[in-house]
């Protein structure tokens, strides 16, 4: 398994915490939180599983699978984004049953529709300074089968 | 149980909504303070008044923070306590109602509640980056998320689920705007027709332009009171007889169902318990049309018809200002103006006129019962407040 | 006449503060929450506690606004009314203040206050200008001041009307690094000399960098409840006996006496008033002391000493923690540090470790009533509140 | 008189606004408001008198001579500011009793003192739109004189 560096307590624990889940995202993973109380799935990560209280958990991958839930195509957007306008978002179903947003990025010639099958990708971006990560997007899942 | 009424407003004033060029928050403000002064003459501000509530957005669109005070300062009011609130659009309806606590507690006998915000002078991409603020900036506004979006991820969800149509909305949009045409203070005084509504440019698929409130300046207040003290101030006083606040989560992806806003129904229920209220009882109502949809679903999630019926409700005529339920005679976010700071009180206003007669053209006959509903960010804040004319 | 006392304290949490990486602002309060919860095992968080008021200042360092829900969901408290307070650096003062009313008015048994902030991963030109929103924009952002400017201002006026000495200031900073030195949670838990304070470089003439508080990053909360109910949770609740808020003019250029910050003296004059103390009767006292000058003159306006010997007061040894009048025993803003926007929830956590005996190495004796005065941008906005041991 | 675009209300009275302040500044007048009914002096103007709640105003020009009050070098910066560190603030007491705040900029070799005497000066910049307004600021009043 390939060094990631992440941010642990001073067990060396892998800490419950959103830089980490984007750090992830840096090296092509999709993690999500596992309650070893409860076995509650957590995305994003917290501190206290919002289920039991435990603040004792595993990071687990996930397999980036997922179902298209909404979308919407942006025409105006914040200065940071403009240039990408028009672009979509949406809200995706993963197949562990957690929700997720984030951009849907298809070909001018898909037909978005809800329920659509949706697998997970990362930006070949380099983080440059807390909060700026690396994000996730999603794309259809039989492009990529192809 | 809290005894009642909560509180009663003596007073009320507001600024003209729109693109107010030349004046600061601050001005705007002192505008709508005077209103709400020279219509209260028995009301000596400086005496009075021990305490200034102020909702006001964001401090990025005039680099100014610390507004509960400065804006007390401008007023006239300083030194009384003064504090800003935040929580997005509901800044003021949250001010509200924690002025509604700070005369029950025994804190203050009279208090000003308002709210202010100045955005005109922003660029479009300016704007929406502030007010996508209020959205989860690590897993929204950090993917290009906005608040146009946000609401069509909704929009799309209930259309997709109760085959609600872009009609629908539009028609929304068309009663709005024929009401802010009778509001001398609305930012659009005119008229449009379902063709306009419907054929106007995509701003964040399915919503189009008219689907989307305005950006705008102004401000609102309203002079609270304890209800025993109402009539020294004013005759027609009117009453505040439920609160309810509740939120739901920052993420509008964690929620199982997008179709409905649980912070709606959770505020307007403890609103409605505390007054003694249902849905059936209200004369008129201003809930928070900052998309078309958002009227839409909240009109479901208040009471006012079944869920999913939402666009069978304005397509019926029943929320005309003569219809069984008027909503938003005001003209609404989506005509009257939306400065995302004032909007909570200024819905309170249009009440306070409704109630007491004042509302000109738009005046609903015999209204004695009303229900405000205002919305923080995509339903992560409601609060919901019931008044009426009799104690 | 407000019946007392107000309401109780019966959990408290306080995150580490200091330079908190790779942590956001929404987790470091988890971590104040989790603490209170932790202390308070008859407490159930997600049954008891009905409202989360939360201080945060600034949108603009974590690109982040509507915090009251956003926190709220993140500590497991949704969907319970969650609200963000801003009044600078004393928006948890201004929470505090307004939990008690939502307990007093009957709203709520029980609710969360506190504040967060997340500071140190800016550049300090970029807190610098943040921390400066606070400032009136037209007349003092916008002409280059800052807040140590601001507090520059009034430190040379004090030094010029009373013969104040940058040497007296310095040994407020070496008192509350000795302070420091005692609490595990500080930013700084080192002490100083005298000469180091004195020859640090200057930040806006005459103060200097140890006249200075810290950029931190930082979370703090209590748990209040109605008095009646204070027992059910804790064996040794605190009771909080006065409250007391007022205003100042937003431009430091608008008052005529420089040397006095006339909202602070307000805001103490109510708190005494109404827990019916006096200056001579507090244990303990955690002042609102952003730069040295701000806690020398407090001192005096809350009449710890009479005006013009807030030098002499640091001097005499009276202010220490074995002194008559110990003030700031957790180091303070400038040695524990100061996220703002928790700053007056962690002075209120520090009264409650004190008061109920827990504060280890800067415990105070027999210490039974405590002060609290936090402070909002150049004292626009002064908060105060009178604890106590017994009801 | 030299024209100045201000902004006036319907019936053509110049607003006592914030604005309409600095747009004087930007000709080169320090202005004040005097309440029509308690004549008191104003300045930054308010849209209703905090002496007596009128909102009857009439604009009158300041002589610019002031005392200093207060000051101080600033050493750090905002980030719009940084490149002019150190400059100095102060506050002003004007001659007609008023105070102000604002720049106070000197010779590098002047020794400043609390009472010193003062007059006004305007930066020569160009309004970028509001509110982005031309400053005044004070200089010693006797290397004026000279
Ligand atoms: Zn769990
Ligand atoms: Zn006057």
């Amino acid at each position: 398994m390939e060094e990631i560096t992440l941010d642990r307590d001073e067990t060396g624990e892998i800490l419950p915490t959103i830089q980490n889940f984007y750090r992830f995202c840096g090296h092509g993973r999709l993690m999500a939180l596992k309650c070893i109380e409860c076995e509650k799935l957590l995305i994003p990560p917290r501190i206290i599983c919002p289920k039991c209280s435990s603040s004792r958990f595993k990071w687990i991958q996930l397999s980036g699978k997922a179902k298209l839930r909404t979308f919407s195509f942006i025409h105006i957007a914040p200065k940071q984004f403009s240039s990408q306008a028009p672009y979509i978002i949406g809200i995706v179903k993963l197949e562990e049953g957690l929700s997720l947003s984030g951009r849907i990025i298809v070909d001018k010639n898909v037909k978005l529709e809800i329920g659509m099958d949706l697998i997970v990708e990362f930006e070949d971006t380099v983080s440059v300074g807390w909060p700026q990560w690396p994000r996730y997007y999603f794309k259809l899942a039989k492009v990529i089968e192809q | 149980m809290i005894e009642k009424p909560l509180a009663a407003i003596v007073s009320a004033g507001l600024s003209k909504f729109g693109k107010l060029d030349g004046f600061s928050a601050r001005e705007i403000f002192t505008y709508a303070a005077k209103e709400a002064f020279d219509k209260c003459p028995n009301l000596d501000p400086r005496k009075d008044v021990k305490g200034l509530y102020l909702g006001h957005m964001t401090e990025s669109a005039e680099h100014q923070g610390h507004t509960g005070p400065l804006v007390a300062d401008w007023i006239g009011l300083n030194p009384v306590p003064a504090v800003r609130f935040e929580n997005a659009c509901a800044s003021s309806g949250v001010a509200l109602r924690c002025g509604i606590q700070a005369i029950k507690s025994g804190f203050v006998d009279v208090i000003m509640v308002g709210g202010v915000e100045k955005l005109t002078h922003l660029a479009t991409s300016d704007a929406t980056e502030y007010l996508a603020l209020s959205a989860d900036n690590f897993f929204e506004q950090w993917h290009g998320f906005t608040f146009p979006g946000l609401f069509a991820l909704i929009a799309r969800a209930h259309m997709h689920e109760y085959d609600t149509t872009g009609e629908q909305l539009a028609t929304i949009a068309v009663k709005n705007h024929h009401n802010g045409s009778l509001n001398p203070k609305a930012q659009m005084q005119k008229e449009i027709t379902l063709e306009q509504a419907m054929t106007s440019r995509v701003v964040a698929s399915p919503l189009r332009l008219f689907d989307c409130s305005l950006i705008s300046d102004g401000a609102s207040c309203v002079i609270l009171t304890k209800p025993e003290l109402a009539k020294r101030f004013s005759d027609t006083p009117i009453y505040i007889q439920g609160s309810g606040q509740a939120s739901d989560t920052i993420g509008l992806y964690e929620r199982d169902d997008l179709t409905s806003l649980n912070a709606v129904a959770l505020a307007a229920r403890d609103a409605y318990e505390m007054s003694g209220m249902k849905p059936k009882d209200i004369d008129v109502a201003e809930v928070h049309d900052c998309f078309t949809i958002a009227e839409l679903i909240i009109s479901e999630d208040v009471g006012f018809c079944k869920k999913g019926d939402g666009g069978k409700l304005v397509q019926s005529g029943d929320t005309a200002i003569d219809g069984n339920i008027p909503i938003n005679t005001s003209g609404g976010l989506k005509s009257k103006g939306h400065p995302v700071g004032a909007t909570g009180v200024a819905q309170a206003y249009e009440i306070f006129l409704q109630l007491t007669g004042q509302a000109g053209a738009r005046q609903v006959n015999d209204a004695e019962i009303g229900l405000t509903l205002n919305l923080g960010g995509h339903g992560s804040t409601a609060v919901a407040h019931v008044y009426s004319t009799t104690i």
